[in-house]
């Protein structure tokens, strides 16, 4: 949990059921101003619930939300001044994507040159400025998830919330989409919730990413500490795609050395901090990256390509190694199906976790 | 003020049914205010809803109209209640437009209680039996003078024109409406609504022998669909030719005398109501009147008087043939206009002989006055409706008029 | 949280609340008496007499039998037919608007001119509807004359008069219904009727069942048709009990007795609404809300 | 195949509707012997002289003026207090709408004798019997409950999410139900206008009792062609005719208004 | 355009317009049988458009359809036999998600016991198993898409077409089911249309991509033509992420080997097949991993590293070359800003299009 700077967004102890179904069991979150929290978690697990809760739009059972300082707690939405991206769009299907745009300006009574400034603004960085007199019902997908973000985009809130703002876009208007809110974040330094599903714009986006997981925080920190060092399985096995592979094993040290031997006959020693669980039963993570081509000289482990799958720009190659099958990224065209690759491991970035609670008790030392 | 209009400025709530002589009046009013200086609001609902609406207004006792409209048939209940005043001194204070000896007496006459005046007759009939005098003659008929008669001439018209053409049409829709005329047969069969104690006296003999007849007679002889027949219907089927007699009241004279919607133009007789006994406890023709009366809660009687008197008298009723012209004016003179002559002449007659014979107890006059039509047009439609016999229906209507009388 | 909704309710419902409290109690207190609009000044506190009265008269009792099976039968009816029709005109034809205006006629036309006309209409001898019969050889049919027929033919005229009522209501439900989830079912290979009663039908089902209500509440209240086509003849076989009291009302000038009819009514009805409603709008499952 | 089947169906059902229309319209313009000719006249000459009889007559006209006063304010006020009261509605827990929702039905249920006789006394007693406003307001009071019962039904069809939407956007709960439910609920709320018009256009025993000479509407100033002495048929169809013109092209007007699927695209899932 | 096998789905000159908007404006596509196309395209092209013409939704104004040789251009939607998901999901509200999926299975009259199997397996496949009972308003966003996605797995119909099936669950479930889907293709082997904006569904699993712009078709191709091969400038920028560079400048040949310049004193030499427009203004297009750190030995440019950005398994490095901004993909921090590293291009991968047309005239040679 952050600590420091002015906290512009406190969550404690967030509640929430649906009948007797728990949603949110105790989330605490506090966020220093102007930062951005990306919320990850898997489909279901209450990230939307949350952003609806922090907006004022469900009553929530327990718990308390202060934002910037005041206890909002039981203040009606409109006062809470957040700004959102439904993850529905909820267009306002009455009014045409230019009256959609200003509604929130209206609403605040902004002029009408400034108004209409705005939005000619937002709509051009949408790219929907040909659309600004259609009625939400003739757009497609894309276009009225971009109203959407319009909609937010336009004010100036105290924060923003973005629920898969960008899911139905394309991978270029997303490119651009996600720079001109990075660059919106940080010009006007506004705090920023975001919940999404891809994990480019996480890392790239987050000054902060929680991680949840059935109503509960999995983890809060950086995007690489997130990434480089889960705090438990769970967060291991969820970022990253593809996934990390988890070997089970025991821990020794021998003369000093940390050595993982999976008891069917690969030992392997690692260059890891910390590592605590020595002796006990572990699970190795390693990621796809940490696989790599031996280069001359390095000692290597003979692999066997039983599959090559093309992402265009790389290639993820699942190999035979040890007689685990472990996917690899490569370089497109490096390896074809059924050869026999020299591979290394990147010993000193691969994760090591407790195999009775899932907890991280080693990985690469903190950059 | 000025002392010729000394009620000028005065302002009248009327309210009346609609009805021709109400759209003559109302044609006429300005003459009235001209003369008298008194404005006057003439309101105007239909004759089945006035009385509910002037029950209403008089019980809240707000004074809200000055004059209102309605058949005599309620006189007793709204002396009784105190709704409305005698008119004798307002007559003798103000006798400009009253011409007592103009009025129909049959007519006037039903409007006075406990020998005070009421009322002033805006409009009247009787009732008379009209018959086609070609089919008569045709089938060599004569004119029924007994209700048994009726039945054999309904008879013969049915089966010799093979069914075309019904032996007779009535009433029979449920309510005031086959009540009006079946009344006729029960003080034709010495029958009577209410005993001189008060008692109903549909449980007789007589009334069920005339209301067995009355069904039997429309039920063998009469048309289709009698049994939800208003004065509507059976006027319509009997000018058509469809129909070899109906009885009714006098009005219809006028319109079987219409070129433009009776193809029976010149071909009916009218002949009194028939009876069937000589111990007769009433007539058997109608006598209906409505007439104007004086609030008790009005502020201005003497304007009222003023207007109800002016409404009624000879000169108006005689213009109204230009306006509206009905067959039911309570002026002799206007009676004997030519206009009248011209128009009605075919069943004049007739129709003096009605009300010259015209039977003011035609319909029960007591407070429970609606009532007892209700409950007796009950009788008669199921009577008419084969869902009871003659006898059961009227003790049943019998047991309901005596719980009304005694409420 | 703090909502100012309820502010857009609270005052309605609680004014209503109130006049119909007062309203009720007044009307409560005045069935007490044996107020007659004849009888001014002779009225009396005659307690429960008027229900004892009501609970022994047969004439009542009948008329309530009446109204049941004419509630049921005009709902179901104008209910069936108005989804058959809205359906029919639900989609995009040359003369559209003119056929919805034209489908609001019978309910723009006056009560008093639609009993009119139909009592002229189903006229045994001068009336079209037997006419039409003739032309192909069938009737006369005694509509209104015949105590057994007389309650179905004021039901073919409350129908004709109230169908684009359910029209007017289930063409403005069917215009706001989103067309994804019938093309969903059109692609899963339902056939049109599939679609209509899997997918549409249940979309509609609210609109439809509060029409119902409302339609069933009126066809008890319905006076307009009864009072001039047969004023409850022949033979009683049309009247129901709200034209009874009616009766006892505006022909009898018997208030409290009138009163006591339409405050019993009102009880049954509300009875009934309360039952229907409870069964028409379950309580949705836990989480569904 | 199917297109001449729709055909043939609305032919059907166009017939049915419009003969009643058919007839009281050609007896509006029939003398009165052909009027009940049988079997009927099919080809006549048309005669005005029935409308130029009701149209002379300042009765009518007045009576006219009233209808319009009346029902478009009482409607005006039910449904905008209805509207008003649904959107609160709609906004509760279920529980809550329910409760109230049956309430609010149940109030429509009382015959109009009930709250008549007392209405009338309380008038009387204020000196209102002759005022439009007594008549307005029981109207609106009868067709409050109708509008809202209706109108909870076309607001519960609005995605929940345009609410919290809107709330986001700093919307008043007012302004919400002003900007977005109104306009969305369109189609319902002309559907229900156009209700409560006809209600109100065509109700008769209230007026009867209710109004007076200055405040008589439409359907108690028709009856006076109901005479003792029987209907006038000509001027009574032609009446009806007249009575029924505006509330048909006020039907095709505001039908106008609607659009299909207006909600459409405004929620994903 | 495929023209080989049987074909199972065949589009000939569809057009469609809203109003006076062309949507589609002539599309030509003919798929044989069992073959799993991908539809790629900018938010707003008329790629579910197209999806609704194939099922038969809205009618087109021009063209014909044939499923399995059959033209089906007017035949309605429930003869056409096609399962679809939907992009706005077009759950049945009134049907618990165990009834939505069952609803096609119901419509063709499948026995009870079967279509409960089928039910749970799907259901299971999944993973919304716990929420059978549910009606869909009471599920988050991704557990509507997964029921969405089940209403079109359980049937067997003649063409799936999936409308961004993917685009709102999480990145490990979405991986699963990318996976699952692909098995299904691979065992039943019915023809799948497929939109998708994300580029790895769209490379690992169509057997074609279709890539679409403004209506009209841009290339058709195997995965790896469009990414290594596009057809033209829309295609190659439009296909990979971080995107495609273009650099500006002239082509010539000296003593036989291929010269690139971009006119402000950078020359490359190129290894490229092809390559018609020597001497005309041509863009070289480099994709960020045709740049790399250059090992010793190789002939390398000396570029500054002015950005930094870590994405998880890798940093998108952006570099200055020859004074051109560059994004190039590396391990995770080899490089930090502000470093000056040595990086090589590779030249047998770079593309090259005409400058005025935009179409493509060199490239690496085919495979
Ligand atoms: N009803 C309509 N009226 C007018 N234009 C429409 C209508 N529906 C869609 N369009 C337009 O048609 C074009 C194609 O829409 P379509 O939904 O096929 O796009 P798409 O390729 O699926 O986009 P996305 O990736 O955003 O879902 C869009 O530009 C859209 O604005
Ligand atoms: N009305 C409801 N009743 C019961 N359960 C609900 C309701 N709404 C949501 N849920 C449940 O609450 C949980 C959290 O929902 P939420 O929408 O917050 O998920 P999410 O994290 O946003 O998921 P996604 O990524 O799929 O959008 C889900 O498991 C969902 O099924
Ligand atoms: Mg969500
Ligand atoms: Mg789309």
């Amino acid at each position: 949990m952050t600590d420091k700077g002015k906290r512009s967004l406190l969550l404690k102890g967030i509640r929430k059921s649906y009948g007797a179904v728990p949603v949110l069991k105790g989330i605490d979150i506090a966020v220093e101003e102007g930062a951005f929290i990306v919320l990850l978690g898997p489909s279901g697990c209450g990230k939307s619930t949350l952003l609806h809760a922090i907006a004022g739009l469900h009553p929530i059972d327990e718990g308390l939300i202060e934002i910037d300082g005041r206890d909002v707690t039981s203040v009606p939405t409109r006062e809470r001044d957040v700004a959102m991206v439904f993850q529905s769009y909820a267009l306002y299907p009455n009014m045409t994507v230019g009256e959609n745009i200003a509604f929130p300006l209206r609403m605040r009574g902004v002029g009408a040159a400034e108004k209409e400034g705005k939005v000619a603004e937002v709509a051009r960085l949408l790219q929907i400025e040909p659309l600004l007199d259609r009625k939400p019902r003739a757009l497609s997908g894309g276009q009225r998830q971009r109203v959407a973000i319009g909609r937010a985009l336009v004010r100036d809130p105290k924060v923003f919330l973005f629920d898969e703002p960008l899911s139905n876009l394309d991978a270029t208007l997303r490119v651009e989409t996600r720079a001109e809110i990075k660059q919106l974040h940080e010009r006007i330094g506004k705090t920023m919730i975001y919940v999404t599903h891809d994990q480019i714009e996480a890392m790239t986006l987050a000054t902060k990413i929680v991680v949840m997981n059935k109503g509960e925080v999995q983890q809060i920190g950086s995007p690489y500490e997130i990434y480089h060092r889960p705090a438990n399985l769970f967060v291991a096995k969820f970022v990253g795609s593809p996934a990390m592979h988890f070997l089970p094993g025991a821990l020794s040290r021998e003369d000093g050395r940390l050595i993982f031997d999976d008891g069917k006959g690969w030992r392997q020693e690692l260059a890891l901090s910390g590592a605590a669980g020595v002796g006990g039963e572990v699970l190795l993570g390693i990621r796809p990256e940490h696989i790599r081509p031996a280069r001359d000289g390095q000692p290597a482990i003979e692999a066997r390509v039983e599959m090559v799958e093309s992402t265009g720009p790389e290639d993820n190659v699942t190999l035979s190694l040890h007689g685990h099958a472990l996917v690899a990224r490569m370089e497109t065209g490096s390896v074809r199906q059924g050869e026999v690759v020299p591979v290394t491991i990147a010993t000193d970035k691969v994760s090591l976790f407790d195999a009775a609670s899932g907890r991280m008790i080693g990985t690469e030392a903190v950059r | 003020e000025d002392a010729a209009q000394p009620y000028k400025g005065a302002h009248l709530a009327v309210l009346m049914e609609g009805h021709p002589t109400t759209d003559g009046i109302q044609a006429l009013l300005p003459e009235f205010t001209k003369a008298t200086g008194i404005e006057v609001d003439l309101e105007v609902v239909p004759e089945s809803d006035i009385t509910a609406k002037m029950l209403l207004e008089f019980s809240s006792g707000s004074g809200r109209y000055d004059v209102v409209q309605n058949n005599i048939i309620y006189i007793p209940g709204f002396v009784q209640a105190g709704y409305i005043v005698p008119l004798d001194d307002l007559a003798a204070k103000l006798p400009d437009n009253y011409d007592k000896a103009d009025f129909v007496p049959g007519y006037l006459n039903t409007s006075i209680v406990d020998g005070k005046l009421y009322g002033l007759p805006v409009y009247g009939e009787s009732t008379f039996l009209m018959y086609r005098k070609d089919l008569f003659e045709e089938y060599g008929l004569t004119p029924p003078k007994t209700f048994t008669e009726v039945a054999e001439a309904a008879k013969t018209i049915k089966e010799k024109s093979n069914g075309e053409i019904a032996g007779i049409t009535m009433r029979g829709a449920q309510g005031i409406q086959n009540v009006y005329v079946w009344a006729g047969w029960l003080w034709g069969y010495g029958g009577q609504f209410i005993t001189e104690d008060g008692k109903s006296a549909l449980g007789s003999d007589e009334a069920a022998a005339s209301l067995d007849a009355y069904a039997r007679v429309l039920r063998d002889y009469g048309p289709v669909g009698v049994a939800n027949f208003g004065w509507e219907e059976n006027r319509v089927l009997f000018q058509q030719g469809k129909a070899g007699m109906t009885m009714d009241a006098t009005v219809n004279g006028a319109f079987n005398e219409d070129p433009s919607i009776s193809s029976v133009v010149g071909k009916v007789g009218y002949t009194p109501v028939p009876v069937e006994t000589d111990k007769l406890k009433g007539g058997s023709s109608s006598l209906a009147v409505h007439s104007l009366y004086i609030a008790e809660a009005s502020q201005q009687k003497e304007a009222a008087w003023l207007f109800a008197s002016w409404a009624t008298a000879k000169e108006q009723q005689i213009k109204s043939f230009g306006i509206a012209p009905n067959s039911g004016v309570t002026s002799q003179a206007a009676l004997n206009s030519e206009e009248f002559n011209k128009r009605y002449g075919a069943f004049k007659d007739a129709m003096l002989a009605s009300i010259a014979r015209g039977n003011p107890q035609y319909l029960p006059t007591v407070e429970a006055a609606n009532e007892i039509i209700n409950n007796a047009g009950i009788a008669v439609s199921k009577a008419l409706a084969g869902s009871a016999s003659a006898k059961d229906a009227l003790a049943e209507a019998n047991a309901a008029n005596d719980a009304a009388l005694s409420r | 949280m703090h909502d100012t909704t309820r502010y857009f309710y609270r005052p309605v419902v609680l004014l209503f609340g109130a006049i119909s409290a007062v309203l009720t109690l007044y009307v409560v207190w005045l069935t007490l008496h044996n107020i007659s609009l004849l009888r001014p000044g002779r009225e009396s506190f005659i307690g429960l007499d008027n229900y004892l009265r009501l609970l022994t008269d047969g004439r009542a009792i009948n008329a309530l039998g009446r109204t049941v099976l004419f509630t049921v039968a005009a709902t179901a009816a104008e209910l069936v037919i108005g989804l058959a029709i809205s359906l029919l005109v639900d989609r995009d034809f040359r003369g559209k608007r003119i056929v919805r205006a034209i489908l609001l006629v019978p309910i723009v036309m006056t009560p008093v001119v639609v009993g009119l006309t139909w009592r002229f209409l189903l006229n045994p001898t001068n009336g079209m509807m037997n006419y039409a019969l003739s032309i192909v050889g069938l009737g006369p049919v005694d509509w209104l004359g015949d105590p057994n027929v007389a309650l179905f033919s004021l039901l073919l005229a409350d129908i004709w008069q109230w169908t684009p009522f359910v029209v007017l209501l289930a063409m403005a439900s069917l215009e706001s219904l989103p067309e994804d989830p019938q093309n969903a079912a059109r692609v899963d290979g339902a056939r049109e009727w599939q679609v209509l009663w899997h997918i549409t039908l249940p979309a509609l089902k609210r609109a439809l069942l509060v029409v119902a209500l409302i339609r069933a509440i009126d066809a008890v209240k319905a006076f307009d048709i009864f009072y001039i086509m047969t004023r409850g003849g022949p033979a009683l076989s049309t009247e129901t009990l709200n034209l009874y009291g009616y009766i006892s009302a505006f022909t009898n000038f018997d208030i409290s007795y009138s009163l006591t009819i339409a405050m019993v009514l009102t009880i049954l009805t509300n009875v009934a609404l309360l039952l229907l409603y409870n069964l028409a709008f379950r309580a949705p499952k836990q989480g569904q809300a | 195949m199917r297109r001449i089947a729709f055909w043939i169906a609305l032919a059907i059902l166009l017939l049915c509707v419009l003969f009643p229309l058919y007839w009281v319209v050609a007896t509006s313009l029939k003398i009165q012997r052909d009027a009940f000719a049988m079997p009927p006249v099919w080809l006549f000459s048309p005669t005005w002289e029935n409308y130029a009889k009701v149209l002379s007559n300042g009765v009518f006209i007045r009576a006219f003026l009233n209808s319009v006063i009346i029902s478009l304010s009482a409607s005006v006020i039910s449904v905008g207090v209805g509207a008003l009261v649904a959107y609160g509605l709609v906004a509760q827990d279920e529980a809550i709408k329910r409760q109230n929702e049956k309430f609010v039905l149940s109030l429509r249920i009382a015959p109009p004798l009930i709250f008549i006789i007392p209405t009338y006394f309380l008038a009387a007693q204020m000196k209102l019997l002759n005022n439009h406003w007594i008549i307005i307001g029981v109207y609106a009071f009868v067709n409050i409950p109708f509008a809202i019962s209706l109108l909870i039904t076309f607001f519960e069809d609005i995605p929940r999410e345009l609410r919290d939407a809107a709330k986001v956007d700093g919307a008043r709960e007012f302004t919400i139900f002003r900007e977005i439910f109104l306009p969305v609920a369109l189609g319902g709320i002309v559907a229900t206008f156009i209700l409560c018009v006809l209600f109100t256009w065509n109700e008769f025993f209230i007026a009867l009792v209710l109004t007076g000479r200055d405040t008589q509407t439409l359907p108690v100033s028709i009856t006076s062609f109901l005479t003792f002495q029987g209907v006038q048929w000509g001027p009574l169809m032609a009446a009806a005719t007249l009575v029924m013109l505006p509330m048909l092209v006020l039907g095709m007007l505001v039908q106008g208004q609607v659009v299909r699927g207006m909600s459409l695209g405004s929620i994903k899932g």
